[in-house]
């Protein structure tokens, strides 16, 4: 494992502590939305794997693009989407997002460089190369960093996309968030390697990054690294971040699949309170930490209030926006 | 006869099937010790053991290539895929090898399989896990296409899908997992091909498929009710091998012809209807042909939008009143 | 006037728009040191080099994927796939990614991509090399579809596509790929969406798409001259946008309506054609609707088998004179 | 590489050349009878390949299963299937092996174990680790070995089925024939490895292993080890062959995108020859060698009358098979 980052500033460790705050008040209150029945239709909760999301984001330059999954509440977050519209968007409201188009698992915000959440499970990797080749070509000097779980690297379009993207030494960061489980079933039951990414690495000439995914700090530091080296025109990396979600896999799902001393484990090793030591150790004051937390909670019931007051998108979007001319006419 | 619901129907024909003929084995994805996100194949990998029911890994095009593999040495495998919309990652596997193996070795290969997948929209999940698929399906030479509308027909198609020498999709649709319905005693197989009429009636034929046959019948009640119009109400059931003499039959005696369906509007398997009756009925009609669809548009994940999107009983029976009125 | 083959007339589109525009840009398998295994993208990499004609691995997923990526971005990318069959393997980038992602973002990701493929049977090429599959682009909403019919159309369609602002899906069919015909001297464009009468007539109307096109023509061009029937034929040149103001105002005029397809029967393009027509059209109707079509079977590779399955013209001229003789 | 084995006997020897020199010979008439047109739509000719065919078809069973890609002729008539019916194929006859349906990409002979040629690359892959897992459950004991080539290692299936193979420890063996070129393209060009399938062999758990695809004695070691090690159980392996094909990827291309050197270099270790003088170092007689290359050629003179002779498909045939029982019809 990469070893926790000496250099980095408090001012960068206090800005990924209250994204991960703020991430995880603002999914906690989620999940008990969606047991009020607010939230509709599914939603996967990234709890417990903030550092991945906070490491990377800080590490990204306001123009790079961020590629994610349906667990992608955290990724949106982290590049500064503001809450309201995602909440609205999780209630299906106006407001929302995607003007409830879309829903939970497609959070994208253009402006903010989210380019989308994807639910198709290792589509986005080849459309994160794809974006990266842009940026290449454009030379624009940007960046594309993407975002998947464990299971994903079991798909076709993991292998595809990685090998192109190395044969076209495309700016592209694949992240791997090994949380350790697909949707119910252990990672290590239907992959032939024990790390499903680092195990992979050398099949496209890459060197094995495992990274401490609880760790803000060192997950942090291999993100910068990993990214200046694609801005530098060296090439794509493929990182696995070791890390859990505290919950089940989506909607009711209480992940009871798992071991009790597993979960405890990881719960023990929370990234949230530990990088609320860290800080502490660093000599950042208890009244500061908790007014981050207290401006996350007020943030939150904001977005909560402000989405609860949106009206229901009207049924004149319907059929809107599926071509480029705003409407969705196949005939004349 | 039993009550049980059109999600433990799944499970109880797999069960019927798998106890009957052990050549028969499943896989997917978390429908082993999960019992699979749906909770349709609970109880199996208790019952029947690792060997017959089987994890993957997310890996659709390996699942579908292996059920293929496994159909053409001897075993009648059955293949889970999570979600229809993950057809499309496979369907190379679908379109390409297992609908044409058998015509293009002559016979040769032989591919008694299954594929089932959760279809259908209802459930606000967005545009990439609410399709309906079944006419991607239909298009493909090759394949046979069963979407049942109730729990006893969910069992017996399933049956049916099983012990069937061709390769069967069979579409289990989300909306109805929790409707409850009665099974026959005893073992209970419908076979496939035969459409069913949950109606009769005189004034117009209504053709629907799985989600949208309750409603179709609704809206039928309704159409008798407020607007004395005696609708026919046919189940499709399976949309290959199709029933089209239930369907002629029926417009010969209404003259009226409406379809039902969920999938996008162009290229639907109501344009399939539409087009038999075009030809092979022209003669009966007395107005024009009418399918009732959703948009041509991806589904929303909003529910008053999805709401809006797939057609509604109020929208058949709106449609249908207006329509007839039109052409009278 | 330049005279041109439809094959030339890709490379010919291609320069122009790549000439035109330094965000276009072109991928594909073979694409580029090969120019292409049908010779399609030849002298494009000595042209405009490799930033701009790039190889692929052989990774349908990659391609379609980074395609959407790059539009996504910015770039105005052009994705080869080699045979239309190819489409099944990255079905899910197609359909459920590219299709879908305008929409489900509210207009927030624009995707001005092509997508050009070598579709259609003729050449022997077996069931899995030899397939139309614009019906399966036009069941997806979102996608726009081309198929052009002749080298001018070919250019003209194909530059349109590129310059859309929404993914277009172009066929183009090997049969044709040897046609002759002359090109219209400097920049030349054919937008989406508008039918061409190839032939007017009153008799009855024939719609026809890609090789079918010429088949249709020469069959109207027989049956006038042997059996006294003026057909009139409409290449649709696109099925998405569908001009079906043109096909109504045909049938309007000739009362009957015969399609040619060269997709399997069940669920093609010709389906959506009859259904639009017993719906708006069916008052100036006066016979069945026909769909001459493959029958719903995989493509053989044997010549005679091949040449049996895809309709000809003799089949076309045949059906017509029996049905409208039939009808009367 | 592996070594030539030591302890391969003279009769083991003497059939895989005569093998090796029957495809060889068929395939060289069928490429002239592609020219004089009988041989319609494409046809992908496997001539220096040859031995690895051999090698693997003397290593198996007689119930094993064989899937192979469009570039199958070897695969095919190394299991034993006669020329007659498969030249009739390619030739689009009634007498074809698949009643002229099929065609040169899909030969496919089920009593033989021949399980299909298939014509979509990396399809077959994942098939053929179904046909293992059959055989599994069935315990029957059966081995499948599925042929691929070099370019077949990029795309995603590849990759589904080398991982579930391993995970299900399915009697299968998989085989790169890596002939260096994907259809004109170098395969070093796409790939991000050096050895596009053992460079990722540890992707899965597997050892790399790499074999001289023109010494047939080399593969059949190398393929009797990896067939022993599926059938007791111990699960799959991934051999990388190298080898070369002698003229183009397909039809009328003559090749010209690779340079005089290279093809020359390779014709120079063309199998056949190697495998005849090793034979005569061994002892056997030239008389005995030209009387297999005297046979071989008898045979396809045969084969080729026979399907020359043979009449075109009924039309009648057009609409069978689609269906078990014997139909196509979809609709009553
Ligand atoms: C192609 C495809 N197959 C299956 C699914 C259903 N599915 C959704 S999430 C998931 C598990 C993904 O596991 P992993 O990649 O580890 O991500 P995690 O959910 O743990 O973040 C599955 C199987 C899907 N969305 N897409
Ligand atoms: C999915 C798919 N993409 C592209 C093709 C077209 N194609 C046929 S053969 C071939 C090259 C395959 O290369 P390799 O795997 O090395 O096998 P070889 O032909 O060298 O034996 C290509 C690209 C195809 N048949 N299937
Ligand atoms: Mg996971
Ligand atoms: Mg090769």
């Amino acid at each position: 494992m990469a070893p926790a980052a000496p250099g980095i500033d408090r001012d960068t460790r206090l800005r990924m502590h209250r994204m991960m705050v703020e991430c995880r008040l603002l999914e906690e209150r989620a999940q008990e939305l969606f047991f009020e029945g607010l939230v509709r239709g599914t939603t996967h909760l990234g709890i417990g794997q903030e550092a991945v999301a906070a490491g990377f984001a800080v590490a990204m330059r306001d123009d790079d693009y961020t590629f994610c999954t349906y667990r992608g509440h955290n990724h949106t977050l982290a590049r500064g989407v503001p809450m309201a519209p995602i909440l609205a968007e999780l209630f299906g409201r106006s407001t929302g997002l995607l003007g409830g188009k879309g829903g939970s698992m497609h959070l994208t915000s253009v402006n903010h460089g989210a380019m989308g959440s994807y639910a198709i499970v290792g589509a986005h990797l080849p459309i994160a190369l794809g974006a990266a080749w842009s940026a290449q070509y454009r030379k624009s000097g940007q960046v594309a960093v993407c975002f998947f779980g464990d299971g994903t690297t079991n798909i076709g379009s993991f292998h595809e996309a990685l090998n192109m993207a190395v044969v076209w030494k495309a700016p592209v960061v694949f992240v791997c968030e090994n949380n350790q489980y697909m949707e119910y079933t252990p990672i290590g039951a239907v992959t032939a390697v024990a790390r499903p990414a680092a195990d992979r690495a050398s099949a496209y000439g890459l060197e094995p990054i495992v990274v401490d995914g609880n760790d803000a700090d060192a997950v942090h530091t291999v993100a910068a690294t990993a990214i200046a080296r694609a801005r530098a025109g060296e090439g794509p990396s493929l990182i696995e971040a070791l890390t859990y979600r505290h919950g089940g896999h989506s909607r009711a799902d209480p992940g009871k699949y798992r071991p009790d001393e597993e979960v405890a484990a990881w719960k023990a090793r929370d990234p949230i309170p530990a990088s609320r030591e860290r800080l502490l150790a660093a000599g950042v004051d208890e009244a500061t930490l908790d007014a981050i937390d207290e401006e996350a909670a007020a943030k939150v019931a904001v977005a909560e209030a402000e989405a609860r007051a949106a009206p229901e998108p009207s049924g004149e979007t319907l059929e809107t926006q599926v071509w480029a001319d705003g409407g969705s006419a196949w005939r004349n | 006869m039993a009550e049980l619901t059109y999600r433990a129907a799944i499970a109880s024909a797999i069960t019927q099937e798998m106890d009957r003929d052990p050549l028969v084995v499943l896989i997917g994805e978390d429908i082993g010790a999960a019992g699979g996100v749906f909770k349709l194949t609970e109880g199996l990998l208790d019952r029947f053991g690792p060997e017959r029911v089987r994890d993957t890994p997310i890996s659709e095009q390996a699942i579908v290539g292996a059920v293929m593999g496994a159909a053409m040495t001897g075993l009648r495998p059955i293949g889970e895929l999570m979600f229809s919309d993950f057809f499309a990652v496979a369907w190379d596997m679908v379109a390409n090898q297992i609908a044409k193996t058998r015509y293009m070795t002559d016979g040769q290969i032989a591919l008694p399989l299954v594929l089932r997948t959760a279809n259908g929209g209802g459930l606000r999940f967005g545009a990439q896990h609410s399709q309906s698929v079944e006419n991607w399906a239909m298009a493909i030479p090759g394949l046979k296409v069963v979407a049942p509308s109730n729990p006893a027909d969910m069992h017996g198609l399933l049956a049916a899908a099983i012990r069937d020498p061709d390769p069967v999709i069979v579409c289990e649709h989300k909306a109805l997992f929790a409707v409850k319905g009665d099974l026959p005693d005893g073992e209970h197989v419908v076979p496939l091909g035969q459409a069913a009429i949950v109606r009769e009636g005189a004034d117009c034929t209504i053709v629907a498929l799985a989600a949208m046959v309750p409603r179709a019948a609704e809206a039928a009640e309704r159409l008798a009710a407020d607007h004395g119009i005696d609708a026919e109400v046919i189940d499709l059931r399976t949309l290959i091998p199709l029933d089209a003499a239930a369907i002629l039959a029926s417009v010969a005696k209404t003259s009226r012809l409406f379809t039902v369906e969920e999938n996008p509007r162009v290229g639907g398997w109501g344009a399939e209807i539409v087009a038999l009756v075009a030809d092979e009925g022209f003669y009966s009609l007395d107005a024009p042909l009418v399918r009732i669809t959703t948009p041509h548009i991806p589904l929303p994940s909003a529910a008053v939008l999805e709401d809006l999107a797939i057609p509604t009983t109020d929208r058949i029976v709106e449609t249908i009143v207006r329509r007839l009125d039109e052409a009278k």
